[in-house]
């Protein structure tokens, strides 16, 4: 017996790229996809790729890790991705999925919530995380001691809808990220704007603030939230002695000339376009790209047009 | 304040007597609960208890213009709710829950979809008279299984009920009094019987559902054992081995082979239960002397 | 026997009157039944009481409880002891217990307290130990064995170290019993199978369900098979 | 009157010109949606569904949290321009809220759900062209797309209906076909074979059933070859992608860092 399929002509040309429309599939069919090769040569190919639900090796051999399960003895793929092996380790990395916390990563949120003596903050992860007031800088120094009245003014720190810089600090027992903002280089964003990409595309670097020439600083935080903002000199940063508390918990950005505004747009115009792409982020990537997009002297607005921001990815990674 | 589920203990020891084929009301794994079945004064008035689970099923004819587009059919319409007082689970609330979703769409699909009734019989005068058909459910008490209690109510209701016999002479109807002339059953082409079946995973990891043995499949679950299932298999049949609704959504994967073993269990039982139906809806006919002559 | 009704005038006096459950004093002199039952009272007229059964459980101090762990509530727990309103356990009720060491009760665990606070308007509490000696006293955490739902009556049936049904069981096989006056009896026996006779048994001597009496109850359990 | 139109006629074809077990055209298509974690448009013939999952993530109503695992929350719209005769369904409709939970209780046990703790996992089905089969091609889409957000699954969920025509059995039935025939949608985990979701709502004889539930399971195979090969396809253009990013040395450096 034969099951086949199709009878309509394919429209594939309506349709985008990963659409797929087969023509004709049969149970006798050879298995293309079935590439259940040993897993000797696995080490020869670096990006396995696998689906859920397939066999990857045996768990008698291998352990299991983040994307995968066992099951009758069987390490099984739990999500579409690449395999991954550390010695005896399996895992793994789905393409597509949200941020994946560890403590020390940088991340950028927005406040979801206020609740008592605590903040709840999207940080684009499977639950929000948690700000607690005492993990943040307050007016008056480190030294200052708790005051009640901070527990009735959190509003004036931070209050729903701010987006602000922090560090992942601990997990509570759920799985919850418990972030803090005790850095000069943490705290309320301001005098900017927020892209977001998939957080695969953002790896962890040396250090993720970084300014582009043309004034402009960017802030690439691991869970996929990108900020653009205006460049502000080292010296006006507010020195740890002069911490003011009026200047980092401000609403009000400050004056932004055009060519500045230009910039962000541009900056934000090329991190979308090599988001699209699947390009990883990077310092490197995005000062060639910049210099790119300022070289083609393309208007920010161009740079959105296919074959504009096809030939930009192109010159990117070609190298 | 819904109920806590279940505690561990209570899981514990349940899977633990499941993996050695015991019930902890003394039944075999495919053993229903004593059905009882106590008929009202009126016709179509059935008190069905399944164990402690209980339901009420009324029915009640009245004569209406049909619809425009189904000039010869009379019409079946199915009430059900679940009030809260059939087990704290049910909060009365705006939005149905699920469990009232699930019980009204059984009783659909094993009652007007599977066409148990002759609507073209319920047609009085072509596109003038019909007979429309109330069957309104009211769940009593819920002690594990009401699905299954709510259909078999339904169901024997309107094997009990009785329409006043009509008499057409031209375009003109005459309805004839229970005294004068006996009330006439409705013509059924079937009676379909839910049957659910409760599924376990196999083996004490519980997680993994996707386990090679095959799991514990048990008849009529009780509350806790619904509660504590990892998914159950609902099937309407006939005594005739016609299914009529199979619902298995989710839950223990079953190889198809696992899937009709369990309908061959319910195909036995169908035939359990319409033999003592039958029986119980005579006896109480033949108690209420309903023929005039 | 008398049986009362609710409104009923119950003729209780004593110098030193003391009302139990399903009395109370309206006027100087009148007390009235608030439940239907059966009118009881001690051997020197001193006490008074409605005795009835019901299903739901209104906590009174020192009262024995089976309860259900449901959820976490600051530093103990919160559980359902089959009230109108949750329990609360604080994790330094048990013997032993101090801040560094707390038992490890995770939610759905089963656990055997004594009520220590019941009062109208508040949440009630609990307590796993004794509050002078700080000794468990049998109380704690129920592990393994099952939980049985009876109606209160059966429960206070059980406590009474007269009533047949625990020493019938225990000439059959070995069992441990924690009998919470909430309706509640966790039951553990080495087979699973004399597990459900207790539970059965149980459920059949309880008089708001089978209501067996001792000869029917010990021929029901010697038709059981454990 | 479709009673009117043969089903299976002498040369054995169907009224759209197949074979008995002859599927339909199926597309898969996994591009994503801005804003949407993960989403899919499956269709199969004439029926077209899309399905975007949002998750896991925080949970809109924090009675709805679950303390140890997440919940997952089905909400399947209509498109009253998806049949023929133009009909608004209202969301309380029990049909459209049965479908839903019948879509919950599948992907449940086949999510990892106790990865993710109080968190939610929103699954919006969109049925925007209705010609049978419209849950065969929600239980795909909403497959893919959860495959496309990372969430772990067990396996794939893949589904077919098949349906009986006077002892002739036939898969994947168009409106027409179903209206006349009783049928039976089964959605079968590959990897083990067994079935997941059974759901028949029309008469049919206890043999007869068999016979479709196994040819349904069988079936349910073939579909999910095109799935993966969707979902493959997918990831390595993802990887590839990726992969022709990398090549500053300093980038390199750090993705060890970060792997190791």
């Amino acid at each position: 017996m034969q099951i086949t399929f199709t009878s309509f002509p394919s429209q594939s040309g309506l349709r985008s790229a990963y659409a797929s429309a087969t023509k004709h599939a049969t149970e006798d069919d050879e298995d293309a996809y079935m590439d259940v090769e040993p897993f000797d040569d696995f080490e020869s190919d670096s990006s396995r790729l696998t689906c859920p639900g397939e066999t990857l090796t045996s768990a008698q051999s291998f352990m299991r890790g983040h994307g995968t399960y066992v099951d009758n003895d069987d390490v099984i793929s739990s999500v579409a991705g690449t395999v991954e092996r550390v010695n005896k380790l399996i895992t793994v990395r789905a393409l597509r999925t949200r941020y994946n916390p560890e403590v020390g990563d940088l991340v950028i949120g927005r406040i979801t919530e206020v609740q008592p003596r605590r903040w709840k903050v999207d940080a684009n992860s499977r639950q929000d995380a948690v700000l607690m007031l005492s993990s943040v800088n307050l007016p008056g120094g480190v030294q200052r001691r708790k005051l009640e009245s901070d527990e009735l003014q959190m509003r004036n720190f931070f209050e729903e809808g701010d987006l602000l810089v922090a560090e992942v600090q601990a997990f509570f027992s759920d799985g919850a990220m418990s972030l803090h903002t005790r850095s000069l280089k943490y705290g309320k964003l301001r005098n900017g704007q927020l892209v977001t990409v998939p957080p695969i595309l953002v790896r962890r670097l040396k250090s993720h603030f970084f300014s582009l020439p043309s004034g402009v600083d960017l802030i690439l935080g691991l869970n996929g939230y990108i900020w653009v903002s205006k460049h502000v000199k080292e010296s006006e940063r507010e020195g740890e002695e002069g911490f003011d508390a009026e200047a980092v918990y401000s609403n009000r950005n400050d004056d932004i000339d055009d060519a500045t505004r230009t910039a962000i747009a541009r900056v934000t115009n090329i991190i979308r376009i090599l988001a699209a792409h699947s390009v990883p982020l990077t310092d490197v990537v995005l000062l060639e790209a910049y210099e790119w997009a300022v070289e083609q002297d393309a208007d920010v607005k161009g740079l959105l047009q296919e074959d504009v921001s096809d030939a930009l990815v192109a010159a990117v990674t070609s190298g | 304040m819904r109920p806590p589920s279940p505690s561990i203990p209570e899981k514990e020891f349940l899977f633990s007597t499941l993996e050695k084929s015991l019930r902890l009301d003394g039944r075999g794994l495919i053993e229903m609960r004593p059905l009882e079945l106590t008929f009202g004064e009126e016709l179509g008035h059935v008190d069905c208890t399944l164990g402690k689970t209980r339901v009420l099923a009324q029915v009640d004819a009245k004569m209406v213009r049909p619809l425009p587009e189904r000039p010869f059919e009379g019409i079946i319409s199915v009430h059900s709710e679940i009030s809260p007082m059939a087990s704290p689970e049910y909060e009365s609330t705006g939005r149905p829950s699920d469990e009232e979703v699930a019980l009204s769409r059984m009783l659909d699909k094993v009652i007007r979809r599977s066409d148990a009734v002759d609507r073209e019989a319920l047609c009085i005068l072509a596109g003038q008279r019909v007979w429309h058909l109330r069957l309104t459910i009211h769940c009593l008490s819920d002690a594990g299984n009401l699905l299954d209690c709510a259909c078999m109510a339904g169901m024997v209701a309107l094997r009990h009920f009785r329409r006043p016999d009509v008499e057409v002479i031209g375009d003109e109807v005459t309805v004839h009094p229970p005294s004068s002339r006996a009330p006439v059953p409705l013509s059924l082409h079937h009676t379909p019987f839910s049957l659910t079946f409760a599924l376990f995973a196999p083996s004490s990891s519980h997680t993994n559902i996707s386990s090679q043995t095959a799991p514990i499949t048990l008849l009529d679950p009780s509350l806790l054992e619904q509660r504590l299932a990892s998914g159950t298999l609902s099937l309407a049949l006939n005594a005739q081995r016609e299914l009529c609704v199979v619902h298995k959504a989710g839950g223990v994967p079953l190889t198809p082979e696992e899937v009709l073993s369990a309908v061959n269990i319910a195909v036995q039982k169908a035939k359990e239960l319409e033999k003592m139906v039958d029986a119980r809806v005579r006896e109480d006919w033949a108690m209420k002397k309903i023929e005039v002559r | 026997m008398s049986v009362v009704l609710p409104g009923e005038l119950v003729p209780a006096q004593h110098v030193n009157l003391k009302l139990g459950p399903g009395l109370q004093q309206e006027a100087a002199s009148q007390v009235t039944a608030t439940r239907a039952g059966i009118l009881e009272h001690s051997a020197n007229n001193s006490r008074w009481w409605v005795e009835s059964n019901s299903r739901r459980y209104v906590p009174a101090p020192q009262e024995p409880v089976v309860g259900v762990i449901t959820g976490r509530l600051g530093e103990g727990w919160r559980v359902d002891i089959g009230s109108a309103h949750n329990a609360s356990l604080d994790a330094l009720a048990f013997e032993g217990a101090s801040r560094r060491n707390r038992p490890n009760l995770k939610v759905g665990s089963l656990i055997y307290a004594r009520v220590s606070l019941a009062h109208k308007d508040m949440e009630p509490e609990l307590e796993c130990f004794d509050a002078q000696t700080r000794k468990a006293e049998g109380f704690g955490e129920l592990k393994g064995g099952f939980l049985v739902r009876c109606s209160l009556r059966m429960s206070r049936n059980l406590l009474d170290p007269n009533h047949f049904l625990l020493p019938l069981l225990g000439s059959r096989f070995p069992l441990d019993a924690a009998v919470g006056v909430n309706g509640r009896v966790w039951i553990s026996a080495k087979e699973p199978k004399q597990t459900i006779a207790a539970a059965r048994c149980i459920e059949g001597a309880d008089p708001d369900g089978g209501g067996m009496d001792q000869l029917a109850l010990k021929m029901f359990l010697d038709s059981l098979d454990f | 009157m479709s009673s009117r139109i043969e089903i299976l006629n002498d040369g054995g074809f169907r009224s759209d010109g197949r074979r008995q077990y002859e599927l339909r055209e199926m597309t898969f298509d996994m591009a994503e949606q801005a804003g949407a974690d993960g989403s899919a448009s499956v269709a199969h013939g004439l029926t077209q569904v899309r399905v975007s999952v949002f998750g896991p993530r925080e949970a809109k109503m924090r009675s709805q949290t679950i303390h140890d695992r997440a919940n997952i929350n089905v909400e399947v719209g209509i498109a009253p321009f998806s049949t023929g005769d133009r009909r608004k369904r209202s969301k309380g409709d029990k049909r459209i809220l049965e479908f839903a939970s019948t879509i919950k209780s599948t992907f449940e046990p086949v999510i990892q759900t106790a990865l993710y703790p109080r968190s939610q996992i929103d699954i919006f089905v969109h049925v925007l062209q209705q010609d049978g089969g419209v849950l065969q091609a929600c239980i795909n889409a909403t497959t893919l797309a959860l495959a496309n957000a990372g969430v772990p699954l067990l396996d794939f969920v893949c589904a077919v209906t098949g349906g009986v025509h006077a002892a002739a059995p036939m898969l994947d039935l168009t409106t027409l076909e179903e209206n006349d025939l009783p049928h039976v949608t089964v959605a079968v985990m590959p990897r083990t074979g067994r079935v997941t979701l059974v759901s028949m709502e029309t008469r049919l004889h206890v043999d007869r059933f068999e016979e479709i539930l196994r040819l349904a399971g069988q079936a349910g195979g073939v579909i999910h070859k095109e799935m993966r090969a969707v979902v493959r396809e997918r990831t390595k253009g993802l990887v590839d992608a990726m992969g022709a990013g990398v090549r500053t040395s300093d980038f390199a450096e750090d993705a060890m860092v970060a792997d190791s």
